[in-house]
């Protein structure tokens, strides 16, 4: 499979997660719904093949391990990504993020506050004590996939 | 004598009225402090703060006199031969470096055998790992048995190998499981090695006896037995230290310094360069002072009183896989849902304020011999209560029921 | 804006509460903790104490930030391009160990030259002395002036040889003479050498800017800056940080373990083997923190105006020795009573509950190049008081009577 | 000069000590006046000849250098001493030490309890802060010239 038949998939599931599923989260009123939403996302995302997992695509920082791939739609100046996690929580809240940054410009990566947006869902209390796991480390890699100046 | 009082017990450390919320079942990892520590070290801050060793004047004699102390009372719980044979290192780390290293230019010769076995955590496996490669020498481990004990049999068959040293943990910080420490030790120096126990967990379990015990080495950190962060303790023999190149230089470790020649000062102060932790040392001194009010029989009666609970509740839960036994446990239970990553589980006890660890804690090599890709750790202390392990028992099967929905 | 009100200040240590007839020369030993430092460490105890990194649950995370934030806090105050360019250590001579052993295995090949000055602190002449031995690398030493300064003539001689590292204290621990850190760094730099400073008394005379200053390394300890003991700073370039090899392996800094092959995470973590001293690290933090509320400028004024006055008064005793020079010196007076043993003089003032250090102090190559054998080190911190100069003077007048008798 | 020269000359200055020192020490009301006296005392000893300074007689734990001889006198089972030091609190103390202990049997050595003479000494005070120097070493490195059961 090519990274080009994975965005294909993977963008359908994420204009579902965008359109129902955040917000579902917004909404949630206790912790419980919202992490059984969450846990769901994950699964909306098409696994990525064994064989593309390349060492160099882990994100350190991570508990678990989560793999991230990045396209470049040079023509339209448009960043796509791709990715897979071993943990349902982390694949959920990346698959969030995705939601959030795929399709932007380099200009739009760059200014790109996951914290606000986060906040904005609701799910700030998780974010913030994400240190530890691989969700700012995460936001960091997508950010740097963003053509230095 | 009446039994062991957890409430009184508990009462006695500031963080459970501070975080009264929490289920703190991460004991492995760290231990919270009670008054009696936390008093003593703000007391020699207070009260005899100076720099020990060499001080003209009685604020550094007294500051001596209190950090000798300390290395007295620990040496004494020990039942180590001479309170020199303390050493006080920043943490069972840094001594099992200091061995490794300092074996490596006396003991150790290019083509020796080392032997370790395959549940080490990472601190007892890399410091030999990095000087076997610089000195050639060959790293053997023991496997492990069905049911994730040290295999004894092959232990016997690798000794057969002749290996200068062994080194091995009293208790695995994954598994909780308390090894033969004294048989092993046994067979060790029959074998002719010398022997190095990792007691980080060990220590927390029960009052280790070295004369007893009779291993050449033995190393443990103060922050898992109710002390202060930075500092842990490296016993030896006499012999044995006195075989060892120190890994630090600098001051008081030396006894006179030239640009041509420098000689080394007798122990432990040839082993511990530089101005030591002293308050650390004091508040570790305390720690052990303060833990000796309590009978141990008691403490792990109250412990396995837990352990029991936990292992009931477990086996009412649902694909829950567990890689601990029950028998011969310290007190930690290492565990999984069936199917779901560990940091899942972790997380969603974190949300319930239930703080477990997960991940592979620091023991990759036993992870890989498991082919597990981690597990989920309860590690419980004294200071647990029945009602923690019910918690936690229904924070697991809320979690559960969430990844299984 | 207002002096420097040194009452304030020295009522917020509760030392000076405690022992309120001592008068504590001692700084160049050990400082004493303000209240900001001893509170810090208990509320973390108290409230967060979790062990840090890789911890599933909150308190860990807790605990996690409260670490790399004191990371960050002392990067800031160092202003270090990076707070991973500030690596926990366990003091200044662990810091300056894992230096010489880091570069000993990366930079340096048999043959090659080190600079070193003739009035180092052990810490920064054995740890070199140790590796260089089994490295075949060799050790310069400049010499001082007359008026027991580094020769900078001698200096730039030395330089021509090529020296591959050159390490040099920033304020000497004997004499309190303040070096020309930043001519010679600039100086090292340009001919080719990786510098390294033992800021262990610099840090407490000022607040170093690493960028401006551009060494490569800068080392000190917590203990002596109003922190706790066991902790220290090693800061490095990135690029020469990544070039050391860690000291010590175990947990954390290790990104995968096997018993074929170990890789390592990256930094600070590569260098910070095992559970760091996390309070230790809030503490200096803090400690940091709370003297940034003064202005560096009037404090230094404080302690230049107590150097004047002890200087005046030394004037009027008969048969004082004086070996530090009061141009450029950050407070600390090495001095003897002419033909008295310094022990003898220093139990003198010790009977008169005047804390002065006597002797060697960690630095033997300064006095075998000054033949001498020791001396009395009067050493001033900020907290010290007109009435500490005088009573100091009056008690070193009685001891010369009595000596002289 | 030999040692035995040297023990010739020392043990009619112990003996001054003895008789007349020791007095005014324990009779001395101040600080000051205890060390005016102990200062005198280093003095009244014999210097060593820097030549018999032999590097194995140097007692550690000393901040200044101290220098200890010994001799058994086995036909009548007698230790005698002789020491300098660099140091002249050090030495003054030592004298007191030698005068106390010189002309012992080893089972009087062996019983010798330091401790307790400098408290009726009233020398007590200083002793228990000599930990640090080398007082306490002196006293163990004599004791330790008694041959073992
Ligand atoms: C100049 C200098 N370097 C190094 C050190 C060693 O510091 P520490 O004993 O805290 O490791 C000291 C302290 O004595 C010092 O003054
Ligand atoms: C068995 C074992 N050995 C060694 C260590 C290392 O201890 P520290 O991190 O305190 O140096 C630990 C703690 O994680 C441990 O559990």
């Amino acid at each position: 499979m090519t990274l080009e038949q994975l965005l294909a998939e993977t963008q359908p599931a994420l204009l579902q997660i965008k359109q129902q599923d955040l917000a579902d989260i917004t909404a949630a009123k206790d912790w419980q719904s919202k992490y059984r939403v969450l846990m769901q996302l994950g699964k909306k995302l098409p696994p990525v093949p064994e064989k593309m997992k390349q060492p160099h695509l882990l994100v350190k920082g991570c508990e678990s391990r989560a793999w991230l791939m990045h396209y470049h739609d040079k023509a339209q100046d448009k960043h796509f990504f791709v990715l897979d996690s071993e943990a349902r929580i982390v694949k959920g809240l990346m698959a969030i993020m995705l939601c959030l940054v795929n399709g932007m410009t380099s200009a739009e990566l760059a200014k790109f506050d996951l914290c606000h947006k986060f906040d904005q869902l609701n799910l700030k209390p998780y974010l913030s004590q994400s240190r530890g796991n691989g969700l700012t480390a995460m936001a960091e890699r997508i950010k740097a996939c963003c053509p230095a100046k | 004598m009446p039994g062991f009082d957890v409430q009184q017990f508990r009462q006695q450390f500031a963080f459970f009225q501070q975080q009264p919320n929490w289920v703190y079942l991460d004991n492995a990892a760290t231990m919270h402090k009670p008054h009696a520590v936390l008093d003593a070290v703000t007391a020699f801050y207070q009260q005899h703060n100076s720099n020990v060793h060499r001080g003209a004047h009685q604020l550094s004699q007294q500051a001596t006199v209190l950090f000798e102390q300390a290395r007295s009372n620990i040496a004494g719980y020990l039942n180590a031969a001479h309170p020199h044979e303390v050493i006080f290192t920043s943490g069972a780390t840094a001594a099992l470096n200091q061995i490794a290293f300092g074996l490596m230019h006396t003991l150790l010769k290019p083509g020796d055998r080392i032997l370790l076995t395959q549940l080490e955590h990472h601190a007892n496996i890399v410091p030999w790992q990095l000087h076997c490669q610089r000195f050639g020498v060959i790293i053997d481990v023991v496997p492990l048995t069905a049911d994730h004990g040290i295999d004894l049999v092959a232990y016997k068959k690798l000794l057969a190998l002749g290996p200068k040293a062994v080194s091995f943990s009293h208790i695995s910080n994954v598994l909780g499981h308390i090894q033969p420490v004294a048989q092993m030790v046994a067979l060790a120096k029959a074998a002719g090695a010398v022997t190095v126990i990792d007691g980080a967990q060990g220590i927390v379990y029960q009052q280790p006896d070295m004369q007893q015990l009779d291993c050449d080495f033995y190393v443990f950190s103060g922050h898992k037995l109710y002390g202060p962060t930075g500092i842990g303790v490296l016993y030896g023999k006499t012999l044995w230290l006195d075989r060892l190149t120190p890994i630090f230089a600098g001051g008081e470790m030396i006894d006179t310094v030239s640009f041509v020649n420098t000689t080394f000062n007798k122990l432990p102060f040839r082993l511990e360069a530089g101005t030591p932790n002293i308050a650390g040392a004091i508040g570790l001194s305390a720690a052990i002072s303060w833990l000796q009010k309590y009978n141990t029989n008691q403490v792990q009666q109250h412990k396995s009183l837990l352990l029991k609970e936990f292992y009931n509740g477990l086996a009412a839960i649902k694909a829950i896989d567990i890689l601990s036994m029950p028998v011969h446990n310290a007190g930690i239970v290492a565990l999984n849902v069936r199917g779901e990553h560990p940091s899942d589980v972790a997380e969603l006890l974190n949300q319930q304020q239930v703080a477990v660890r997960s991940g592979q804690h620091c023991a990759m090599p036993l992870f890989s011999y498991l082919a597990q890709q981690g597990a989920v750790r309860c590690s419980f202390a004294a200071y647990n209560t029945l009602d923690d392990v019910n918690r936690c028992l229904l924070a697991l099967e809320q979690a559960v029921e969430i990844l299984t929905a």
